[in-house]
């Protein structure tokens, strides 16, 4: 178990290999393996989680091998409490789904595959700690995505796939930029742990375009990590994408690659640029309130459901997005409050674990009923409640969870990111609140909508959910529900490391050039 | 150093000579179905070549025949690109089936001269030798393009070529003999020295001169605004002609714009400098600006497109923008990146060409709708295809990514003067994936899943493996080829 | 008129006319001898310069090169324009433009 | 820390029902009679213990009795939150109330809802309820409260759609948690101001770091109370959001009587009560005109309501504008004593229109008849003799809603009234305070026993079912007359002498009103020595205005010497907008909610249809034109999208470009020389 965390990364590649040599109409073959795969993946993240020391808010399993060194690139992994929860959930969702792809009838062997490629690139890139790596995980998701969407999606599959393209390509080319600008400023490297430590005093004065090259950089990285997230301005690839990629990859885009971009950006900007933290925090909360309102306005005009369920993932991460700008609370400047920055960054985190599990619930409940119905229009259903009561009764918790109802993961983080984010951001998060009443509306509504009222004569004869999709569901639904009622686990998990992360922004607050 | 002396560091243009020569006179032993054998002769030749110029590139670097041309290992490693691409195409030439209705004899036996030709290129340091190297390989490519003689395309694309190579390498010469004027000598060096000590009084003069002379580089490495025959010859010639032109002579036109700016201008520290003879004109700027709008203008045409080979005879002037996104910054690093940038793109570009060739083959057309479906039908090309892609639009874990950093890390370690380089050079390469991925979007979102599966020949099989390792390969782990530049980045700098 | 002047002021004249014939002509032949006319400008030049600056001969021996290099292409150009003729009758470029897009 | 029953107790009474729910949610279906005996038991268990709770309390007798266990549930290091339980008298008292009227309901629906599609998600739904509700009862800190306060809004959300197929169902529960979350949003943000100052969620912390005063005090102070406020305003279903409460009424009848009595909209009262020390002076006053408008504006709708649980929902709303203002006058706990016997009358009062309804219905059954209304007051009459039980129950428990002496109601009521007579006394500027309290007493006495009247006395007004109206069964009327005899004042004047007049008792004996911890405002003792001052003409005052509304009552609708079709067309426009209940659904619906899709409309058609079709894929809009002249081959994908952003320029402009490659050789030639003069010119500058 030396080398535990290659291994989360090199197992489904090699499965990627095995599954595209098996042959292409063996498809439960095809099948059982990539479960196989995916479910060994996720037995070693567990591993991992029972090995991991919550109390080290620092790297642990470090793994260090020189690759390029006419470049100092390394191969370097790493885990801490950041990435660690992320990598968990990675294992459990695309271990959950192969079984939410399980119908998939074209061309099985090409999708498995792909399938596969796309899980190594996102445990790589929470995994890598050099920023060669990291970027070329990046970009390792980004083809399977494209054939996953445009082989396997909808009627825009096409034009959907390519946008998601473009979207990330142009985010992650001025990613790469900003990434390079560190690499000289920092002494020729791209260990990020070696530019974590240098970057403050080494960024400190360089100027850009007479612009200082820290901001310059700070956005760069930002905008290529805002359109994963994704942020305001740079969110219209989401819904498309959502609503034409199939189920299983819907899953997987809400549940973990938007999380890449929160994760980055903490990883990145706030680990190695802390200084600007404080001249952005300002900004990054109005985007939280912007996302915020904005996608639950969206969420509550939409008639398709899919929809509905993509622009609320817009407008969850917007708490994420204000908790995390809560960081700059531990500033002097703003009185060193050490409880709202714990609660801000915390809560951000923890909302997006939540997230990636509420609404892969979601979107997999919405492809158990288009299933069935062949569409997804929330006013063509109508009383299903009466018809499909287990559905129906799994779906309002899904729904109750999306809307942050107490008892449910989704409420703490909420109530953390707002807590936290209050005391600096005061206005900002009173505007907010009114996300709490959207929430609300767009899903009751929805809900009432699809499942109360006279059944719909279409569907008198829809047939229950059935066992595989009950399992594919019900571990979520636990989850949320545990992390509801007692979300201690988890937070123990990443204290040590946010806490980490705050004292560096909170010290050079003392001494940064604002 | 003189002649007699030179000849033994002239032994693999020596080799190249004995190997042209036996393959014009197998020629005339073989009959027309055989004609592949002459390939063989050739190939045989060249792999004997590289062998030798890899031992010459361990000498130390020199001037033969009266400062005439040099050796040194920056020209060996061109050499070898040269070498490694004739080789591939060589191959390719074997298996493609335009080329079956002709005897194929003076076409190995052309492309050894451009060889010859190509190789002075690398490596001549006097105005003199520059001009007839340039010509030599422009009159072999002018007969290659044209080799399809019954194909009015292929005569057409021959007559613009020659008629444009004429024109460009005439001007070239008039400016040519402007500075020779002004030096009074043919050689870099005196060139240099007394550019640099010129007075401000010609500098008119020299700039016509020095623009005169870019005119003729512009056109070899197809440069905006020196760009307009590639896509018409790259269109009109032999496929494998197109695949050799989009390669070769761009590699040893680098070259030679590399070693006159660097040993012309300036003093080994980088056009950064403005060391330029006495011409106080910023040529950082300006080459830069052509860089831009080079890979700009490449782009958006090829987008345009509607025939692949087309797409990529202007995407191959799209990366030739690329390279010359370096060249303002004429530091050692900046030539690294451009050298470790050309040696990928051989691969990648081969590669792409050939499964064109492959498909035309196949379906006798070039077009994207001939592509449609080609992941079902060949998931195995459709594979190799989109690595190809891959790699041209520059996305890791492939070799064109790597091409890519490097050029971007040479302009940002060059100060924040350069960034606009690189972000329009970012910006250009997300274009780019549109049209790329267009070609993988009719590979496989079109079309339907077939029952049939086709593999390619074993002949045409091994050219995309060995285009297809390297392009995938380089860009995992390129540390030999890092080290093996490093160790080439040395110029014959003679001190007066 | 011995001075270097009046042979520069003649090659550039010739120049000019070069260019002029390469872009205004429609015969490729004609073409051609515009392309010719630019070499000779540079001829000339070399041969002046070498001459008056009282240099070395590498003017001269650059000038020879040129003339031949010049007859080699001429000849390529020729040949190719016949097999033009041969397959479309004539030799007027702007016929030859099939080759766009 | 968990040992004494004073800890234990309150926790099984807490959990008991949320175990049952679990249990009914899951099993339900299986469980023999659909497993209503698990409700059942697990509830009258929670009601034994809080029994017990209670007799401890009153053996104890000590007003200052507290308990309190907590376990952290967050720790972040700095940042905390400690989930706890406080056990006090107050505490001990709700529970009371909580478990005794939720019991009730549990026992009383065995009958009432026999036989409904979803009889085990009934009962798993009631054990929710009640689960939330005590945790609301029993927290120790604001969080924990928060969260029982949610959990409450969806329970009721369950509860009201439970007949989910009528559509007013639906709509009702949805409004219903819609305008709690409205609330809610409120009480949140009171929250995070209390909480960025003080630094801490549990109340007694809070409450010393207010009367410290430096941490957080004034405007800061009064907007955090109004903030939590707001919360209670939801719940409680005061002016301006009470619109839920009314449609609320599409629940089952049961629920009603539980969530008008004991659990939901009791929450809001408890809360004020338990929360009373933070609240400023000016917040106080903005509290108490809230209650008092609440107050008079529902009594004034009920006068006119036909629908006999209409008429009851209104009459809630109106008491709980009373306990409101008795909070913002300053005598809480005469709130809290009128939130306990309102309880009782109040569940006795929505049983009896239960078992009225119930064979109602089961008469117009009978008679075949399914389109009359069986809640409409106008289809009965002269029930009297047919439901004695009903009656008499109803009668007494009318009698203390109305303030009558000898009944609870009048204890409580009259405390109120003399705290706000107090109050205006105090600082007269406020006088419209008990003007307004009076007079809503008075309507409330005339609306009851219009009631009574078209209900029970009279003759029948639908000859045709008259026959079938009869007597409830047992599980109906046994928590009828439980509850009706517990609308005698004797039940909260023990152990004192029988005194009604100087009625000192336990409950004012153990519920002492504490000091506000807002430094320099009245203490506990000043406000009572006011109140015990205005108590005479206040009883006086209350004595008169309740006799009087009956009296009006009797003469309206028993005696009929006054019509009332007069009356109302005299007042015409009054009469109309108390009917339409102020068209307050109207003017939300028309200036709040359209506005509000219209919005989220927009904005929806900003994101998609403008912002992404014309900002980014904008270049490609803009050239459209161009590239359908010159742009010949736009293969799909180019049409829209970003890339179609890039695509169209690129397209269009590629287009421009690939015309200039012309193919004509000349042109090649004469672009190379421009170029070259073009750089040459460039480079001139």
């Amino acid at each position: 178990m030396e080398n535990i965390l290659s291994l989360l990364i090199w197992i489904p590649i090699l499965g990627a290999i095995v599954v595209a040599f098996l042959p292409r109409d063996k498809d439960n073959l095809i099948r059982y393996t990539s479960a196989a795969v995916t479910g060994l993946q996720f037995i070693i993240a567990i591993v991992l989680w029972r090995k991991f020391d919550p109390s080290d808010g620092s790297m642990q399993f470090m793994e260090r091998y020189e690759w390029i060194p006419s470049l100092n690139i390394s191969y370097i992994l790493g885990v801490d409490g950041l990435s660690l929860p992320m990598v968990l959930l990675t294992g459990m969702l695309f271990f959950i789904g192969v079984f939410v792809s399980w119908n998939i009838k074209k061309a099985v062997k090409g999708y498995f595959s792909l399938y596969l490629l796309l899980d190594a690139g996102v445990v790589g890139v929470f995994l890598s700690l050099d920023f060669f790596l990291f970027y070329i995980f990046w970009e390792v998701m980004l083809l399977p995505m494209y054939f996953l969407i445009g082989m396997w999606g909808g009627p825009q599959r096409e034009y959907a796939a390519i946008k998601f393209f473009l979207y990330t390509l142009f985010g992650s080319v001025l990613m790469l930029i900003g990434i390079l600008g560190l690499y000289f400023t920092c002494g020729k490297t791209f260990d990020i742990l070696l530019i974590m430590e240098r970057a403050p005093e080494a960024l400190n004065g360089v100027l850009w375009w007479g612009m200082s090259a820290a901001k310059v950089i700070w956005v760069l990285v930002f905008i290529g990590f805002a359109i994963k997230v994704p942020v305001f301005p740079f969110h219209t690839w989401l819904p498309l994408a959502h609503v034409e990629a199939p189920t299983a990859i819907s899953v997987l885009l809400a549940g973990i690659l938007l999380k890449l971009g929160v994760y980055g950006i903490i990883r990145v900007n706030y680990g190695i640029m802390p200084n600007e933290v404080y001249w952005f925090a300002g900004g990054l909360a109005f985007l939280g309130l912007v996302n915020v309102i904005w996608g639950g306005l969206c969420a509550l005009a939409q008639t398709d459901l899919k929809k509905l369920v993509a622009y609320s993932s817009i407008n969850h991460m917007g708490y994420s997005l204000l908790g995390m700008a809560a960081v700059v609370a531990a500033g002097a400047m703003n009185g060193g409050d050490l409880k709202a920055a714990q609660a801000g960054l915390s809560g951000a985190v923890f909302q997006m674990f939540n997230h990636g599990t509420i609404s892969a619930m979601l979107f997999i409940l919405v492809g158990v009923v288009y299933e069935r119905a062949h569409h997804r229009d929330i006013d063509g259903f109508g009383g299903l409640a009466s018809k499909m009561p287990v559905y129906t009764g799994i779906t309002a918790l899904a729904f109750f969870a999306g809307l942050g109802l107490p008892g449910f993961s989704g409420f703490v983080s909420e109530a953390m990111c707002f807590i936290g984010a209050f005391p600096v951001f005061r206005t900002i998060v009173i505007l907010s609140t009114i996300g709490i009443l959207l929430n609300a509306a767009y899903f009751l509504w929805a809900f009432q909508r699809v499942f109360f009222g006279k059944l719909n004569e279409k569907y008198k004869d829809m047939e229950e959910i059935n066992g595989l999709e009950l399992f594919t569901v019900i571990p979520l639904a636990v989850i949320t529900l545990f992390f509801g009622i007692y979300p201690g686990p988890y937070l123990d998990l990443i204290k040590a490391t946010m806490d980490q992360i705050i004292e560096k922004v909170a010290f050079v607050a003392t001494y940064a050039s604002l | 150093m003189t002649n007699l002396q030179s000849l033994e560091f002239f032994i693999p243009e020596l080799i190249l000579t004995i190997t042209i020569l036996a393959a014009l006179i197998t020629d005339l032993f073989v009959k027309k179905s055989k004609t592949n054998m002459i390939g063989w002769v050739l190939g045989v030749g060249l792999v004997v070549v590289g062998l030798s110029v890899h031992n010459l590139s361990s000498a130390p670097p020199t001037t033969l025949f009266l400062d005439m041309i040099v050796i040194d290992p920056f020209s060996s490693f061109m050499k070898i690109v040269i070498i490694l691409s004739t080789l591939l195409v060589i191959v390719a030439s074997w298996v493609n089936d335009e080329l079956e209705k002709y005897r194929k004899g003076e076409y190995f036996t052309i492309m050894g001269i451009m060889v010859m030709g190509l190789f002075l290129m690398t490596s001549s340091v006097d105005i003199i030798m520059l001009y007839i190297s340039i010509e030599v390989v422009s009159i072999m490519s002018f007969v290659l393009a044209a080799y399809l003689k019954l194909d009015t395309r292929s005569n057409e694309a021959g007559l613009k070529y020659v008629i444009y190579g004429a024109f460009s390498s005439g001007v070239m010469l008039f400016g040519l003999s402007i500075v020779y004027g002004l030096a009074g000598s043919t050689n870099y060096f005196a060139i240099q020295d007394t550019l640099s000590s010129l007075d401000g009084s010609a500098n008119p003069a020299l700039i016509m001169a020095l623009l005169m002379i870019f005119a003729g580089f512009g056109y070899k490495i197809s440069s905006v605004p020196f760009h307009f025959w590639t896509p018409d010859v790259y269109e009109g010639s032999p496929s494998t002609i197109t695949a050799y032109l989009s390669v070769a002579p761009k590699a040893a036109g680098f070259a030679m714009i590399i070693r006159f700016f660097h040993q012309v201008f300036s003093d080994s520290i980088g056009l950064t400098s403005n060391s330029i003879g006495s011409t106080d004109l910023p040529w950082p700027e300006i080459i830069g600006v052509l860089a831009v709008v080079t890979m700009t203008m490449g782009n958006l045409v090829a987008i345009q497109q509607k025939s692949i080979k087309r797409m990529l005879a202007y995407s191959s002037i799209a990366h030739a923008g690329y390279m010359m996104l370096a060249l303002p910054v004429l530091s050692m690093e900046a030539v690294e990146s451009i050298m470790i940038y050309l040696f990928i793109y051989v691969f990648m570009n081969l590669g792409a060409f050939f499964i064109v060739i492959f498909v035309k083959n196949k379906t006798g057309g070039e077009s994207f709708e001939d592509f449609e479906g080609l992941g079902w039908k060949m998931p195995i090309v459709g594979a190799f295809m989109t690595l190809f892609m891959l790699s041209l639009t520059g996305l890791p874990p492939t070799a064109g990514f790597v091409g890519k950093l490097y050029i971007f890390k040479t302009l940002v370690g060059a100060g924040s003067e350069f960034l606009w380089l690189v972000i329009a050079g970012g910006v250009n390469s997300v274009i780019s994936l549109y049209y790329y991925f267009h070609v993988v979007k009719v590979m496989f979102l079109g079309g339907k899943r077939s029952d049939v599966i086709t593999y390619p020949p074993s002949t045409m099989f091994g050219l995309m493996i060995f285009t297809a390792v390297p392009s995938l390969i380089l860009g995992l782990y390129w540390n030999p080829l890092a080290s093996w530049v490093k160790d080439s980045l040395v110029f014959y700098n003679q001190v007066m | 008129m011995d001075s270097i002047n009046s042979y520069l002021f003649i090659s550039s004249m010739l120049f000019c006319l070069g260019l002029f014939g390469v872009i205004t002509r429609r015969n490729a032949i004609a073409v051609l001898m515009g392309v010719e006319l630019i070499l000779n400008a540079a001829n000339i030049n070399f041969v002046a310069f070498s001459k008056f600056n009282g240099m070395n001969i590498d003017g001269h021996i650059f000038s020879l090169m040129v003339i031949v290099l010049a007859a080699a292409e001429a000849a390529v150009a020729l040949a190719i324009i016949i097999n033009i003729y041969n397959n479309m009758n004539t030799i007027n470029i702007d016929d030859a433009a099939e080759l766009k897009r | 820390m968990i040992e004494s029953p004073m800890i234990t107790f309150p926790l099984l009474i807490l959990f008991l029902p949320l175990i049952s729910f679990v249990i009914l949610i899951f099993f339900g279906k299986k469980l023999p009679r659909q497993g209503d005996w698990v409700a059942v038991g697990s509830i009258v268990t929670t009601f034994i213990l809080a029994v017990y709770l209670f007799v401890q309390m009153l053996t104890s007798y000590d007003a200052n009795f507290s308990h309190g266990a907590s376990l952290s549930w967050i720790d972040m290091g700095a940042f905390k939150i400690d989930l706890g339980i406080l056990v006090d008298n107050l505490t001990i008292v709700m529970l009371l109330i909580v478990t005794l009227v939720s019991s009730c309901t549990h026992i009383f629906s065995l009958e009432y809802m026999k036989g409904d599609v979803r009889y085990n998600r009934y009962y798993a739904y009631l054990g929710l309820f009640t689960f939330s509700m005590n945790g609301i009862v029993l927290a120790d800190n604001l969080i924990s409260m928060y969260m029982s306060w949610e959990l409450v809004g969806v329970s009721s959300y369950l509860l009201i759609g439970h007949w989910f197929e009528k559509d007013s169902a639906a709509n009702a529960s949805k409004k219903a948690f819609l305008t709690n979350r409205v609330g809610d949003i409120g009480f949140f943000i009171g929250i995070m101001l209390l909480y960025s100052a003080v630094g801490a969620f549990t109340f007694a912390p809070i409450f010393d770091s207010i009367s410290g005063g430096e941490a957080i005090a004034g405007m800061t102070l009064t907007l955090a109370g109004l903030g939590i406020f707001m919360g209670a305003v939801g719940k409680s279903s005061q002016f301006p959001l009470h619109i839920w409460l009314p449609d609320a009424m599409e629940g089952p009848t049961p629920v009603s009587a539980l969530m008008h009595a004991a659990t939901m909209v009791a929450a809001g009262v408890y809360m004020c009560v338990r929360l009373f020390p933070i609240f400023t002076a000016d917040a106080l006053t903005v509290i108490a005109y809230i209650g008092a408008i609440t107050a008079i504006l529902a009594a004034l709708t009920a006068i006119t309501q036909n629908d006999i649980k209409k008429v009851l929902a209104y009459s809630t709303v109106s008491q709980l504008g009373f306990m409101v203002l008795a909070v913002g006058t300053g005598v809480y706990t005469a709130a809290f004593f009128h939130l306990l016997t309102h309880a009782m009358f109040k569940a006795n009062l929505f049983y009896c229109s239960g078992s009225v309804i119930h064979s109602m219905h089961h008469a117009l059954h009978e008679a075949h008849d399914h389109d009359t209304d069986p809640q409409d007051m106008r289809n009965m009459g002269g029930f009297r003799e047919k439901m004695p039980i009903t009656y008499y129950s109803m009668l007494i428990s009318t009698l203390a809603i109305a303030g009558v002496p000898l009944f609870s109601g009048f204890l409580s009521k009259d405390a109120i009234l003399a705290g706000t007579l107090a109050f205006a006394q105090q600082n007269p500027v406020h006088f419209l305070l008990p003007l307004l309290g009076f007079s809503a007493a008075a309507i409330t006495a005339f609306y009851m026993f219009r009631l009574i009247f078209m209900t029970f006395h009279g003759k029948p007004n639908m000859k045709n079912i008259f026959k079938d109206i009869h007597e409830s069964p047992k599980e109906m009327t046994g928590p009828i007359v439980l509850l009706g005899a517990l609308s005698f004042f004797i039940f909260y004047t023990l152990p004192s002498n029988f005194n009604p007049i100087k009625d000192k008792g336990w409950f004012k004996d153990l519920i002492v009103p504490r000091n506000s911890a807002v430094p320099g405002s009245l203490t506990a003792n000043e406000i009572a020595e006011y109140a015990h001052y205005a108590h005479y003409l206040a009883m006086g005052l209350s004595l008169f205005v309740a006799a009087a509304g009956i009296l009006l009552a009797v003469l309206m609708y028993q005696r009929q010497s006054i019509s009332s079709e007069k009356l109302s067309n005299k007042f015409g426009f009054l009469y109309h907008w108390s009917y339409n209940k102020f068209y307050f659904d109207e003017n939300y619906n028309r200036y709040l909610y359209q506005p509000f899709l219209r919005l989220a409309n927009s904005i929806s058609w900003l994101d998609w249809e403008f912002y992404d079709k014309y900002f980014i894929n904008g270049f490609g809009k803009l050239t459209k034109s161009f590239s359908k002249i010159s742009g010949k081959f736009d293969y799909d994908g180019i049409d829209q999208g970003l890339v179609d952003g890039f695509g169209r320029v690129s397209s269009v402009s590629g287009n421009f470009l690939r015309n200039i490659q012309t193919g004509r050789l000349q042109n090649y030639l004469l672009f190379v020389v421009a170029g070259i003069l073009v750089i040459i010119i460039a480079q001139a500058f």
